[in-house]
């Protein structure tokens, strides 16, 4: 056993940090690190720009275009990337549909797809859950029927995230009706083929982020079948659990327990420093040791990432407890905003920079809607009473 | 000791429900937020002609002289239909402020005009830094020729863009926590010095912030005495309190048998999610935190006539159980439901809103459980 | 609707108070207000001492020897006889098997059992439980067979209560095995009768209150049988449902509480009072919110009481919530006890009144004794979940 | 960063658990309590001659240099066991204290011969109005002629029973809550004015209120310097509090799985309880409090080289933690077993106890929140 943080890393650290406080553009960053939506614009400028730096696939190895870096490299990259307040990238095409392609598609999709995604050209969006299949993926009826050398796609997604900025879609479809998880494939369709409508779902924040996608009779060339037929499921899978190390949002619970510390020592209440009250103070310094806890948790899962022998549940484990800290968080954010924090700061229009603000201080616009937004993170990604099911039977054979 | 509404109190009961599921449906109620500026006259024109206006009114001034008993079962059906209108504001918080400062002439016909519907007044006295203490005001009246000048700034002042008056308090003497020295004004829009700023609240409210600049009062709009405000604020806070507390109910027995009729519906797994026992372990749960809400309530009520350090002590009970309440009851209302529970357009999303607010609203859980404190050590 | 407490009640209060304060022997009162497990020659004392005073059956109506009061009388006494520190009154006699006897029993059983309990005379344990129908109380195996005018039963019972104190026994026994609830009767059985053996349970506290209970072929007269046969089921259901509103144990929180906060108020943390932390304040003043909803929901029980059109499942929310509040108060008093609250005060010698204690304040012994042994009581009478599952299920129709 | 034991660390791993499982089974301990006093001499032999008590000393008093991850791990299975000896109050907590606050002559003796079992020092510091604050010391000592004179009285001294030697705190100069000011001394069984009060605690571990009259302590017995033993005490208490989360671990690890498999073979409505969602929902949480209690140890264990307010920011943080889960994971482990769990002949409440008392040593949640909450405001 060795706790000490490797010497390269934290050089590797200082490294991104200056590269992104030079190259992010200002206005960028005064748009993401309010919380609002991400805009197609923004991710895509910042995606040519780290692409310029050869950063723009942290996950993926060189071969493929990517950065080769390692797990501990990724997860350096995400906080300082989240923390300077800039967009998150893509994480459909980088961490799920792009990684399927370079390891079970044709060479052929592989240039296709992900290497104009590399420069920022292609947004994702993914086509998994449907309005009878939430939580229960196996039961999922959008169907695709091979005629000639095309798919044929009927069927409603819902919960698309930036499907409104999508060009292209990823849909788990079923071509096989007798099975069932194992009757379903990887399809990859254009936003823009005949027959698929594109449907805004406003959140209770009041944003725009999420849609549901019909699909009537939509065709596409059987080439655009990723991997094996009726595979699937066993490819969605196989990116979940690689992705597991980072399902606590550490970087996301980061920037927003400093902003809550921030409100929380301006915030007055009855003219006194609301930090300075003990029991306020208290529930400051327990999300703090929640916040150690699950980052040390992700430290460990850096360390085995890809050790498949290792059976814990530690996906499952970040995923409830990261997802439970943002909420907490974003409860004690709009409760020390006091008044201000029942205020509406609708979104700016993204392509002036206008807005109409109520007062109120400088980082109060964003918090209520990214509150109001992250109930669903509980839910979406298998929701939190699916994640407890797995932890117990599956590991603790219940 | 009697927990069971009376033969008048069914009735009244029966006549807000009526109106709420007749004239206040989802549908409706998004209309209304979205284009009607959240502000409906005839829905105000409906609570005065059934005398819900009136009805927490001294008799002396027009009023029906009913108890909170009254206003808390309104309050409740209000809240399980999200209804937007200043009903609390006006009806609780400034009504009771106005009755309990003893009020002569001018005030007194605001009061008075209140139950006809004649009259909305607001009060405006919450700032920013007060964070549910009553006690601080640092908005200031300085006596000049003819009356008062007054300078600060209010916050979420509910209602105010529709209102008629504002009860503006303001410190005419002490330091910004001192309970002396608040007095409490009469003013109205339009007055000179006084700029009000509409927002929008997250459950679809209005609200406005007040900001004074060396605002002109006659003197004869001081209500009652100079610097002695503060009783009649803390008994019209704890009116309020109670009362939204009251709203809080019905809005978390709506949001759960909302939940409870989607599990019996909603598919998964080849059944209905409803048979699950950690989600049935779940809705006891809210049901628990509901009915003891409910007692809460009671328990309240039963001490808005008592002294004030008993009846804080009550009303801080109650907001300390109501905040926790909500919290669980709107935030699982929406987890049960999946993903359907964050869209904007279903209806449950917007409880989990309203409750979200009112855990806030009057002092949140922290203030609450502070004060119980403080009024224990005394 | 009416609030307001009844002068009548706060009058009888005090004739309750006064009457206590004067009768209460002060040893009894020494050794019962520190929360050891009550001791039978204390509680035949006590009752011997109230039966004079006409109020030896709370609950009772006059005309079976009881006092006859309205259930806000009884929840008042209740307040004001534990708040004293008197002994708890015999439940199993008093709200269990002595009611079922005067309503479904013979008027024969009634002299024998009751009257003399109502002097103190007898001393009731009760055979529910078994090992393996714990909560499940539809699978007790328990056998009573008819043989000519005998009962003869065999079987295994588990958790009496002072079974160790009782001479009589009532015992739910399976005589009708092709039915579950349906075929339960209630039978009456001396402590003493060949063929029983009880033996001791000692709890985690190191208290003896617990018992088991062995029957081997134990033969006792068939007029023991109470009511009618395999009735036994209604007649125990019956009972739980008048006791509803007194579930959340309000006299015990009560005192537990104001204990708690003596102790918070003499404890010191780096030598200043523990309570004024905010942190600690506010955890008190959470727990007295919590005490005020019990209260005021069994205020409305009380009001209700016998009142069967009332469908809220008001015993189940009690229970649940007043046995976590009892195990909270429990915990809060070991950690503000802080390096006393980790010692073993054994309990005192009932007969001699010695002890062996080691250092600590006056309050101190019986705290930890206590805490431990309350964890059943989230366990017993119906666990928790259970309740949860009767109320999803009965009430809320899922 | 490497989360993974070595391979000697895998074989300190196996020998301690084969002690536990072989020497060490429920029935043995509770012989041991019941009838041993609650140490047997042949347990302290084997922990010697296996190298445990010598583990964490430094190599130039003799030990075998070892860092607190080898510590963790033995406490870890000696948690699972619920051994009962004083290995924590001996080899870690009097063994840190002796080895920071950098001792010659007679106490160098004492710590080189801890790691033979030859000595059994253990310190004697908290006080009862400390409630976890290490600078908390009213204890005073007096210098007399030849030395000091010692006055004060020590509670909780786990181990004390059994002890060689005391190590005791007393304050030389300053306020009670000064960190200036603290003095560490040399005291031994029979010293004139010692006076010792043997208690049996909660977990059937034992330990003694020591009470000082007067007690004469020779100069040379002062160990360190005078006024400057609250870095030693700190860096101790800091190594001992991230040590008992390691066996809190190794506790709770073995009360969740023992409940584990309670819930596969006990049955109720015909079928094994360990079917219920609710339950296992429950374990679930159970898991999750327990892994995330390994991470924070791992923290805290990574910062015990750190400057003092890192160091000890991230053991309160991990304390904290280990708090919260040894609450749920106890209290569950017998609410999950029903009636059997609260007996004091099954294995699971014990499991219990231990756990409470790990929670309130130390410092309980509270006082780490509030130790936090000032190191963030530095």
């Amino acid at each position: 056993m060795d706790f000490d943080f490797d010497p390269a890393d934290e050089s590797f650290r200082e490294e991104v940090r200056s590269f992104i406080h030079d190259a992010l553009p200002a206005d960028i960053r005064e748009r993401n690190v309010r919380n609002y939506h991400a805009n197609r614009a923004d991710t895509r400028r910042w995606t040519t720009i780290l692409h310029e730096r050869g950063w723009s696939a942290p996950s993926w190895p060189v071969a493929k275009g990517g950065t080769g870096w390692t797990p501990m490299q990724q997860f350096i990259f995400d906080e300082e990337n989240f923390a300077a307040g800039a967009p998150l990238l893509e994480t459909g095409g980088l961490k799920m549909i792009g990684p399927v392609i370079y390891t079970f598609g044709t060479p052929a999709q592989h240039e296709r797809f992900n290497v104009p995604f590399l420069r920022g050209e292609i947004s994702w969006g993914q086509g998994f859950s449907e309005p009878g299949a939430g939580s229960d993926l196996a039961s999922l009826t959008t169907r695709a029927e091979r005629q000639g050398d095309e798919w044929v796609i009927t069927g409603h997604k819902m919960w698309t995230t930036n499907g409104h900025y999508a060009n292209w879609l990823y849909l788990l479809v079923r071509t096989d009706p007798t099975q069932k998880q194992r009757g379903l494939s990887l399809i990859l369709v254009p936003a823009d083929a005949p027959g698929v409508t594109i449907s805004p779902i406003i959140d209770i924040g009041e944003g725009h982020s999420l849609n549901e996608m019909f699909f009537d009779e939509v065709r596409v060339p059987a080439e655009n079948l990723v991997g094996e037929e009726n595979k699937g499921w066993t490819y969605a899978k196989f990116l979940l659990d690689r992705e597991r190390a980072f399902s606590a949002e550490i970087p996301r619970n980061k920037r927003n327990f400093a902003l809550l510390k921030q409100i929380a020592r301006e915030a007055r209440r009855g003219g006194r420093p609301l930090i300075e009250d003990g029991a306020f103070a208290a529930r400051l310094a327990q999300l703090e040791s929640d916040l150690d806890g699950l980052t040390w948790m992700t430290l460990r899962a850096l360390a085995r990432q890809g050790d498949s022998s290792w059976d814990l549940p530690v996906g499952s484990i970040l995923k409830v407890r990261g997802t439970e800290l943002q909420q907490t968080i974003g409860e004690m954010h709009v409760e020390a905003l006091g008044d201000r924090g029942a205020y509406v700061y609708p979104e700016p229009d993204f392509a002036t920079g206008e807005h109409h603000w109520p007062p109120g201080p400088d980082y109060a616009p964003g918090v209520l809607a990214d509150f109001l937004y992250r109930r669903a993170v509980s839910i979406y990604g298998g929701s939190n009473e699916i994640q407890r099911t797995i932890i117990a039977r599956q590991y603790l054979g219940l | 000791m009697d927990f069971e509404l009376n033969h008048e109190q069914v009735l009244l009961q029966d006549s807000v429900r009526r109106f709420v599921e007749k004239q206040y449906d989802f549908d409706t109620r998004r209309k209304l937020v979205r284009e009607g500026g959240g502000f409906d006259p005839k829905h105000w024109a409906v609570f005065a002609e059934l005398g819900w206006l009136a009805i927490g009114l001294p008799e002396k001034h027009g009023g029906l002289g009913g108890s909170a008993v009254e206003l808390a079962i309104i309050l409740e059906e209000l809240g399980k239909g999200l209804v937007v209108e200043p009903f609390l504001p006006v009806a609780v918080l400034a009504a009771q402020a106005l009755a309990a400062a003893g009020v002569t002439g001018e005030a007194a016909q605001v009061l008075a005009d209140i139950g006809t519907g004649a009259a909305r007044p607001v009060l405006a006295h919450g700032e920013i830094d007060a964070l549910g203490e009553i006690a601080f005001v640092e908005t200031a009246a300085v006596r000049g020729a003819s009356g008062w000048s007054l300078t600060g700034r209010k916050s979420l002042v509910v209602g105010a863009p529709f209102a008629t008056h504002y009860l503006v308090s303001a410190r005419t003497s002490g330091a910004p926590d001192d309970p002396q020295g608040i007095s409490l004004f009469l003013l109205q829009p339009g007055d000179a010095g006084l700029e009000r700023i509409d927002v929008r609240l997250s459950d679809s409210s209005r609200a406005s912030e007040i900001v004074l600049s060396a605002a002109e009062v006659p003197a004869a709009r001081l209500i009652g005495t100079e610097g002695n405000a503060f009783a009649a604020l803390a008994a019209a806070h704890a009116h309020a309190t109670t009362l939204i507390c009251a709203e809080a109910i019905g809005a978390m027995d709506k949001a759960l048998w909302i939940t409870r009729d989607y599990l019996k519906t909603r598919q998964q797994f080849g059944q209905p999610i409803g048979n699950f026992q950690a989600l049935q372990h779940r809705m006891a749960d809210m049901l628990i935190e509901l009915e003891l809400s409910r007692a809460q309530l009671f328990g309240a009520l039963a001490a808005l006539g008592s002294a004030p350090a008993v009846r804080d002590r009550a009303v801080s009970s109650a907001k300390v159980q109501i905040g926790k309440a909500a919290r669980l009851v709107g935030g699982q209302a929406i987890q049960l439901h999946g993903g359907i529970g964050i869209t904007e357009e279903y209806v449950i999303g917007h409880y989990f809103k309203r409750l979200t607010m009112i855990n806030n609203a009057f002092g949140n859980v922290g203030y609450h459980l502070d004060r119980m404190s403080r009024l224990a050590a005394v």
